[in-house]
């Protein structure tokens, strides 16, 4: 359903995506790590389109991604997005962060959008923030607020962005609670995470990625257990 | 006591006061709009409107706000033969300047909002004039009070200049008063009291806004 | 400093008495001529400063300078706050409007109509006396009233006769027809004279240098550099 | 080609150049002793000195610099019968003028060091003054240079206000050169070349200087 | 040499240091623990006169420290201090950080003091950065610069406010070996810091405190291993 060919990024001189080649199936949870810098952000932001490719293509359901603006638009709402910082919007309630892209972009009326925002906002087991202002949420809120928000544009697939690594601790597991739920449903998910555990429960695959490159990928049990490139080794052996 | 020249001055003082409220916020009203454009136009794709954007405001905050009140004054009818009346000559001025000055406001505020929320509007399938409008813009706004406040202050002793061109404000009556009865201190002293008497309580109320919103 | 050393205020927009040539950027014109012919007959070193005019004789008053020449009527109402010299020049005051203005014939037409002229001048007292129902629109510097002249803001300008002459003929001499014209004759006939702080002890020596320059044809001489013809002749 | 206004004017503008140079730098060199010692007060403990100061800055800031010129210009003569050349009034304006808004600068700049600097230098046994002297001082001094940079810019714009009392800077020159040929356009528009040949390379310099002292 | 009398610190409603009885004998190396907020730096700052007492007295070899202010300047040089942040001077070489004070306070002329700095980096093991920037060092590299700072004005007591907190683990050390020697050449020390290797060595006293009171003092070992307040156990409980 996602799909790249020699995806290939540039920021100036320094390539930070190299020839990426990927191919990610319906209701597959892909997990990608990999050390800091190595690209993992980059290609999440290549693949809705935050970042345009310097070479190479990606498609999405077999439509190529990079032509006309107004379809990129279209494309990145079927993948929906979750980010590090949640990037809530500050100024709206937690109900308006959860309608404003249904009715502007898929013209859903006030009243058919706000039906979509309480579903969620029940499955997220936030019914009763839906007035609040993100400001006064926690972290571990905010995220789940972020992750049913994405959810409100019902995306084909969601990119996750290391999703809990700017979480206290104890309010790690609510989000990766909601996550694994979602990959129950059968989401196909791409999450850079560092959470082994829930790569292990709930991934497909696991990829590793170092200087832009996948240098090897394979279901998380015998990625983990029995890594095969000595960097794959190295970088467990500092995390784990 | 009813003959000193501090009062004898008031009811031109107060005469004065009504024009320079007039053309500040008439003036800003306008210059609102124009900075808007131009800021957005700045934080745009280079191009056409970004570059005359760019133009406008280097060559506004660049000269004189003396010289181009001239300018929109004598310049715009020496060339179009347009002749507005020398209020609506100050307020455009006002509107001119200010706007170069409230575009670099929206320049900065518009570049302060943190990048995480355009992709968040972007990645939700909004389009680049809708995050703008919807997500950017709203939260620029708020931070823009205090500098907006502060380019109030600045337009309103601006207008002070438009004595030149005998626009009825509070420095040209002040100075209409004293060429009659010879008492410039005076009058001079009255009149710096009439500004004060809105610059200072304005700029405290900025600042504890500011802190407030600081604060938060 | 210097008792013999004076500062004297005069203004630097008031064609022929004081304007600045444009080549060289100096003050010239009739009064500077007159007021360094007075000097060197009193004895006096000048250090000369330009001003505005609506604050001239307010910085005479004040004693901020020790005279004032700049072709200033001499009032009733000015000599409560300044000591005047003997008149020097008779002036008077005209109308000017544009060229192609033919609703304005005479004084009596400025009713309801939008005139300009300098602010703290006779000028404007006159209009403000004898003309309420005018709309009077008051410049600090009277070129901005003739340009609003040219430009149509206002319909009429009124000041001092042989300044307004002077715009008049330099407007047709600018190649593109004649744009400014007078009317009427001369509506207050004004005389000039030197200001000085009240008590000031210039006063006598300069109105007996006066007396020596009309004697010894001086007087003549600068008046007809300015203006083309002896004083006598006007 | 050579009688167009645009060329006759010239000898003018260098004429005014001359005087607008030479009371914004007399200016700014007074205003920036005046600026040093009004934001030095502003930082001491509460008491005559500081309260002084904000008094100055507050009332300086809050009223137009063309009320400020007139009554440097009459009142300095009213009540102290101090008489003075008008290019000397203009110098001593810009210099009270800018002295209160570069008063601001040296507060914000001399607060904005790391108090363990004061602290440092105070447990070494330097006295308050000496810790200013040759800890805060020095260290605050650099990053004036940008800000005063910019009060530079203000107020070389801000001389063109003296050509209400006759001082022959750049616009008064204009301003004499339009009185005669009335080609206020063409005139007003070369003054304004002028005026941006010295502003917006310093913008730009000013710009770069703060890139690199960020940059570190 | 050092002596306080219920002194008392507050800012404004809040009392940060409360009756401090404390006297410290020539040689000593007296170590102050404490959680956080605690008034362990506000302490420091109060023997050597950088904050005002609210009430109380501090005596620096029987002679009170608030009177009036020329007379505290002299009493602060007798003091040396050392912050958690360095705070060297930025504008000016490490030499001239060294002999800025002796010249101005002392007035010492340049080849005295310059002679006494190369003299203290020696001793600090920094000799080669005699000309180098602050900001050209290395943050153990920095402290040390700042301790020969202190000790140019031949102080007769040292200060030291969490030294080896900002430093990177492997940066501490250094800084630990240069304030070793000076415990061992017998020069009175307080040092507020964590580490407990340091006290048990060097130190001859260790004191706790908890919100602006002194809850427990003794020998380092004593205090260590034997705490006797609940409190001090709690917290060594935490950060041992
Ligand atoms: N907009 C940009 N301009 C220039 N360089 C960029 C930009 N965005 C990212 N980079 C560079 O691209 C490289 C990869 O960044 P990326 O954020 O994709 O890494 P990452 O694997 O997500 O790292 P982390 O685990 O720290 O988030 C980094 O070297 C980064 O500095
Ligand atoms: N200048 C000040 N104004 C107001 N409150 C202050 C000030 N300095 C310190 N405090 C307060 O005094 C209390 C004690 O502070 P202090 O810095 O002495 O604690 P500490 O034990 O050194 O803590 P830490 O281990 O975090 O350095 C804290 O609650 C702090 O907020
Ligand atoms: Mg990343
Ligand atoms: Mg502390």
């Amino acid at each position: 359903m996602i799909r790249t060919r020699q995806l290939t990024k540039a920021f100036g001189e320094h390539t930070v995506l190299s020839d990426i080649d990927l191919e990610i199936r319906e209701g597959e949870v892909l997990c990608v790590i990999g050390p800091s810098g190595s690209g993992k952000s980059t290609l999440l932001r290549c693949l809705n389109g935050l970042e345009s490719a310097t070479a190479g293509d990606v498609e999405i359901n077999g439509e190529p991604l990079y032509t006309e603006s107004s379809f990129i638009n279209t494309m990145r709402a079927k993948l929906g997005m979750v980010f590090q910082h949640f990037n809530l919007f500050p100024h709206l309630t937690v109900l308006e962060n959860l309608t404003l892209a249904p009715r502007k972009v898929l013209g859903l009326d006030e009243a058919a959008a706000n039906q979509r925002a309480y579903d969620l906002l029940e499955k997220v087991g936030l019914t009763d923030k839906a007035h609040a202002r993100p400001e006064n949420l926690s972290g571990g809120q905010k995220q789940r607020v972020a992750i049913a928000r994405a959810l409100a544009m019902e995306p084909e697939a969601m990119l996750f962005d290391e999703p809990t690594s700017a979480l206290d601790p104890e309010l790690v597991g609510e989000v990766l609670a909601v996550m694994e739920d979602l990959g129950r449903e059968g989401m196909t998910m791409v999450v850079v995470t560092h959470e082994m555990g829930f790569a292990r429960r709930v991934g497909t695959r696991v990829l590793f990625m170092d200087e832009g490159r996948i240098l090897e990928q394979g279901p998380p049990d015998q990625l983990f257990d029995h890594p095969q490139h000595p960097r794959t080794q190295a970088f467990l052996g500092k995390i784990l | 006591m009813m003959d000193s020249p501090y009062i004898q001055v008031l009811p031109f003082l107060f005469r004065g006061l009504g024009w320079t409220l007039l053309i500040t916020f008439s003036g800003l009203a306008v210059g609102f709009w124009l900075g808007a454009a131009a800021g957005l136009a700045r934080v745009s794709r280079p191009g056409f409107f970004r570059g005359a954007a760019t133009v406008y405001v280097e060559v506004i905050r660049g000269t004189p706000i003396l010289a181009q009140i001239f300018l929109v004054y004598f310049g715009l009818s020496d060339l179009f033969g347009i002749n507005m009346p020398n209020w609506l000559a100050a307020i455009l001025a006002i509107a001119i300047n200010s706007g170069a000055y409230i575009a670099e406001i929206v320049r900065g505020t518009v570049q302060s909002i943190d990048p995480g929320q355009r992709e968040a509007g972007r990645s939700l399938g909004l389009s680049s004039q809708q995050t703008m409008r919807f997500v950017i813009w709203p939260q620029a706004m708020r931070r823009m009070i205090p500098p907006l406040g502060n380019q109030f202050i600045i337009s309103l002793k601006d207008t002070s200049l438009f004595s030149v061109i005998a626009v009825g404000e509070i420095l040209f009556q002040t100075r209409q008063y004293y060429n009659r009865t010879f008492a410039p201190f005076e009058a001079l002293t009255m009149a710096c009291l009439f500004y004060l008497m809105i610059t200072i309580p304005s700029s405290i109320y900025l600042r504890r806004m500011e802190h407030r919103m600081e604060g938060k | 400093g210097d008792p013999n050393t004076v500062s004297v205020a005069t203004d630097s927009g008031f064609v022929p008495f004081e304007f600045i040539d444009e080549n060289t950027g100096e003050l010239i014109g009739f009064d500077i001529d007159l007021i360094n012919a007075i000097a060197e007959e009193a004895g006096l070193e000048l250090r000369i400063n330009t001003m505005e005019f609506d604050g001239l004789i307010a910085a005479v008053h004040t004693g901020r300078h020790d005279m004032g020449i700049a072709g200033i009527t001499i009032t009733e109402a000015r000599k409560e706050q300044v000591d005047f010299s003997d008149p020097y020049y008779d002036a008077g005051l005209i109308i000017a409007v544009r060229a192609d203005n033919d609703t304005i014939t005479s004084e009596a037409d400025l009713a309801g109509k939008r005139v300009g002229t300098r602010s703290g001048t006779t000028s404007e007292t006159y209009l403000r006396e004898n003309h309420p129902d005018a709309r009077i629109v008051a410049f600090p510097g009277i070129v901005e009233a003739y340009m609003d002249l040219t430009a149509g803001r206002v319909d009429a300008v009124l000041y001092d006769v042989p300044n307004v002459r002077y715009y008049a003929s330099q407007s047709d001499g600018n190649g593109d027809g004649e744009q400014i014209r007078t009317i009427g004759d001369v509506l207050q006939g004004e005389q000039y004279g030197i200001v000085f702080p009240k008590g000031s002890p210039h006063v006598e020596p300069v109105n007996q240098a006066l007396r020596t320059l009309r004697e010894n044809g001086t007087y003549d001489e600068i008046h007809a550099k300015w203006f083309g013809e002896p004083a006598d002749s006007e």
